[in-house]
């Protein structure tokens, strides 16, 4: 049971954050949804690389009297959660500046205002 | 190996680099002169061009080719991160080339009073890298990496009019939208990666089992992708982020739209290729499931791009939804191709539908340039201001009226010749489809008529009294994309024998795309 | 090269552009019975809106609009759905992708 | 944003080399320790923004010209690609690890094992690590410094 913990948590984050975007009206909370999302799934990946007392997988400077590569854990998920904090801070970067700038220009936050694109 | 061989050889990673150098290059060689970095990105996008061209000559004769990053010697290619090109992926890398060379080219004159420009340039080269790199890629999560460059440089580049709320408005819905579809994509890969340690499409190919997980992932796939190929009902960004962004920058994001429909082409034929016959629930196999429900699902893109576009009188917008409903005609032929697999009509509409995606790129392209040449002229959007411009602008009504009759599917231009593979290889499967795609042409038609006579015909407007032709480089871009649709409604076999052809049978039979990369140890 | 084979029909530009010609030949044989009585400069050339003076250009234009007035208004029940369902809320763009995701599901769960 | 007090200034001023100079070791180790380009950058980043924080926002723009930051952007990233192009030139494959094993610089080849990490190692990644650090030390502080800026100076209420 313990182990399938962090997966509900996954689960549990992006409805969350899917709750935030689809109902929440403000912008900051639906860029924070989107946040939210993203954590659930990086959380996902990396869950899936763990392996229970595993190392750092780096060839050197491992703790002595540990066997390789059994007891690391997968270096893949790792670099694949990494990629994706970038790209997350690029987006999350690029969707606070442009809520500043409907601020100045719609003079409001509420999503339901912001629709002068529509039909 | 002579010189040729080694360029032919490096091509595939040559074509990301040189975009992606330039891309960096563009905001200190725009410190030196802007006559210089105009040149400097249609020099870097046609070397990228030539290199394509010389990949393309090798892949169409030789078949496909990987290249494999940072190993010396091409062992154990399955961990590696890795380009598999093959004719589907040449063919959908020229049309993202065609693009992005006519957009530069239209933006010299288009832009040239904008500020802020290096920044445009370098967000587009960057859009340029992520379409191709998406069309190249042969690791899944690679694809979501340039997914991800895909959607955060035309999110900024659809903000480039930072002084309009609208475009701001629009690039915060397709942001938003983008950012959660490439979550999900992410989702996806992580449980393909959970279940067989792979990330390598061909790796995961053949050893997909078709679970309940891989249901989960074929889904989310599906979903995702579609929404970013602009499938109704999730379409609603599209015409939002197509009618806001300038004409020029929309070009590169119908290629990057482009690259999510071959997303979902590689999802389908490649990924799911050998589970699509295989696995049966209630005598019905997979393929049937998925070619039905993207039929319906193009049913109703076509329905709601057409009425929708009825009544739009902001002319980019108007053109955003006939987009959504072009899309719809592609997904119609591979739904077609998907319910049908084996028959023979299913091969003819992969055909009609990957040629549907060159004339797509040619005629909303042209159709966007001309709304950014009656733009960049008037400064009005709206067809209810504008009218009687054919006394002033005769040769872009010439060009729309060629973009007009191609894309409602009249002959003898290109549109014709795609739509007609996909009516008659739809009226097998089932009448109806036909005669309701056939219909939607029809409005299509009825659609460009209004426009063509709103804003070309009518008495000449005392406000628009001083209006002249627009810029030379804007001419000479609709003139590139207005003969190519001629070309190509003339010689329809010529493209269909050599791209198109090789093309479907790529993905069709995803067995070579498998033991190019699995066979290779 | 010019006949595109679909395996249930064809298609060749040329055999559609040599009957358009012809046909466009048989019209101009049919335009030459008829009499040149077009004389430029009068008032031949004005248009005649029953007597009625010509307004500005401004107010002649039909606005692109109005143009399919009739087809609008005779869909009035299909474009108050289709404008009800195009919000423009953000939100609701999501709504939408999260329905057909779950439509989806259902759908490949039964099947 | 306006200035802080003395106390928050004085303790900036303190935190600021240490955090600058971990982020660079972050970098610097990137191919032995977790960490790399992009970590160790972003704590450089965080410094500055304390400086931010500290000082207001329009007295770093003063000094730091948003141009020059682009710059400095763009440089790191071409170095990334030029890493990877000279791996073409010198071992026939992009992003090749020419370095490695070469004996040069950062070209030593390590041993496998519980043993202590050599700087010496890693062939080119180090150098793509410099070029990612430069490219996200110039682009997060410039995100930060323009939002920072822009909120602070025109006025939120027209």
């Amino acid at each position: 049971m313990i182990e399938y913990i962090p997966f509900i948590a996954v689960v549990a984050m992006v409805f969350i954050g899917l709750y935030a975007v689809m109902f929440r009206r403000n912008l900051i909370k639906i860029v924070i949804g989107i946040t939210i999302i993203e954590s659930g799934v990086n959380l996902f990946l990396i869950t899936l690389g763990y392996r229970e007392g595993g190392v750092a997988p780096i060839y050197t400077g491992l703790p002595p009297g540990t066997t390789y590569p059994e007891q690391m854990v997968l270096p893949v998920p790792q670099a694949l959660t990494l990629t994706s904090i970038v790209i997350g801070v690029a987006v999350l970067a690029l969707m606070l500046s442009l809520v500043m700038h409907i601020y100045r220009k719609y003079g409001t936050l509420d999503v339901r205002k912001i629709r002068r694109l529509k039909e | 190996m002579t010189l040729e061989e080694i360029l032919i050889q490096h091509s595939p990673a040559l074509v990301i680099a040189i975009p992606l150098l330039s891309a960096f290059l563009m905001p200190l060689i725009s410190r030196i002169n802007a006559k210089l970095r105009n040149v400097f990105a249609i020099a870097m996008l046609g070397l990228t061009g030539c290199f394509i061209w010389l990949l393309a000559t090798d892949v169409l004769t030789s078949g496909p080719r990987v290249y494999i990053f940072g190993a010396k010697n091409l062992t154990i290619p399955v961990v590696r991160i890795l380009f598999e090109v093959d004719s589907i992926g040449i063919f959908m890398a020229i049309i993202t080339i065609m693009l992005a060379i006519i957009a530069v080219i239209y933006s010299w004159s288009f832009m040239n009073e904008q500020d802020g420009l290096d920044k445009y340039y370098t967000l587009l080269l960057l859009l340029v890298t992520s379409a191709l790199g998406m069309e190249f890629t042969g690791d899944i999560f690679n694809f979501f990496v340039f997914l991800e460059i895909s959607c955060i440089a035309s999110c900024a580049l659809i903000a480039f009019w930072v002084t309009e709320g609208e475009a701001l408005e629009a690039a915060f819905k397709y942001i938003v939208v983008s950012a959660i579809g490439a979550l999900f994509v992410l989702f996806a890969i992580g449980v393909l990666y959970a279940q067989y340690d792979a990330l390598n499409i061909a790796t995961l190919a053949q050893a997909l089992q078709y679970t309940f997980l891989d249901k989960i992932v074929l889904i989310l796939l599906l979903v995702v992708l579609g929404m970013k190929a602009g499938l109704a009902p999730m379409h609603m960004w599209l015409p939002d982020a197509y009618g806001r962004a300038p004409p020029s920058v929309t070009l590169i994001i119908i290629s990057a739209t482009l690259a999510s429909f071959y997303g979902v082409l590689r999802v389908i034929f490649t990924l799911y290729g050998n589970v699509l016959t295989t696995s049966m629930r209630f005598d019905f196999p997979l393929h049937v499931i998925i070619g039905w429900v993207l039929i319906v699902l193009a049913i109703v893109s076509i329905l709601i791009g057409v009425i929708m576009a009825l009544i739009q009188s902001d002319f980019m917008r108007l053109i955003g939804y006939t987009a959504v409903a072009e899309v719809g005609y592609m997904f119609l032929a591979i739904g077609t191709t998907v319910a049908a697999l084996g028959a023979p009509y299913a091969t003819v509409a992969l055909q009609g539908g990957i040629l549907h995606l060159l004339n797509d790129a040619i005629d909303i392209g042209l159709l966007f340039l001309v709304a950014g040449a009656i733009y960049y002229v008037t400064k009005k959007r709206s067809l209810d201001d504008i009218g009687g411009l054919a006394r002033t602008m005769k040769y872009t009504t010439v060009f729309f009226i060629v973009a007009l009759l191609a894309v409602a599917g009249m002959p003898p231009l290109n549109g014709f010749t795609s739509k007609f593979l996909i009516y008659e290889s739809v009226y097998q499967l089932n009448p109806i489809l036909s005669i309701v795609a056939i219909l939607c042409s029809i409005l299509l038609l009825a659609i460009f008529i209004k426009v063509l006579y709103a804003a070309f015909l009518g008495p000449e407007l005392p406000a628009l009294k001083d209006v002249k032709e627009a810029p030379k480089s804007m001419l000479l871009a609709m003139g590139l994309f207005a003969g190519l649709a001629i070309l190509i409604g003339l010689f329809p076999n010529l493209f269909i024998d050599t791209l198109v052809k090789p093309a479907a049978d790529a993905l069709l039979n995803h067995a070579q795309y498998i033991t190019m990369v699995i066979g290779g140890i | 090269m010019f006949t595109l084979e679909s395996g249930s029909g064809f298609w060749n530009p040329l055999i559609w552009i040599l009957i358009v010609f012809i046909a466009f030949l048989l019209f101009y044989g049919i335009r030459g019975f008829g009499k040149n009585i077009h004389k430029k400069g009068t008032e031949q050339t004005k248009a005649f809106l029953s007597g009625n003076k010509e307004s500005a250009p401004e107010d002649m234009h039909v606005k692109a609009s109005n143009l399919y007035w009739g087809f609008t208004t005779s869909m009035k029940a299909l474009y108050a759905g289709l404008r009800k369902m195009h919000t423009g809320n953000t939100s609701d763009y999501i709504l939408w992708f999260v329905v057909v995701l779950a439509v989806l599901f259902i759908i490949f769960g039964v099947m | 944003m306006t200035e802080m007090t003395k106390i928050v200034k004085t303790i900036a001023n303190i935190l600021f080399p240490f955090t600058v100079l971990f982020g660079l070791y972050v970098i610097a180790h990137g191919h032995l320790t977790p960490g790399g380009g992009f970590q160790g950058g972003a704590v450089v980043a965080s410094g500055c923004a304390l400086l931010l924080v500290a000082y207001s926002s329009g007295w770093v723009f003063e000094r730091i010209k948003e141009k020059r930051l682009a710059t400095f952007e763009s440089i790191g990233a071409i170095g990334f690609i030029t890493v990877a192009l000279l791996g073409l030139m010198f071992s026939m494959v992009f992003f090749g690890n020419f370095l490695a094993g070469s004996n040069l610089l950062f070209g030593t080849t390590p041993a496998t094992g519980s043993t202590l990490a050599n700087f010496n190692t890693g062939g080119v990644l180090p150098l793509m690590n410099f070029a990612v650090g430069v490219k996200v030390i110039a682009g997060l502080f410039v995100i930060v410094l323009v939002m920072a800026y822009a909120s602070s100076v025109r006025g939120w209420d027209q």
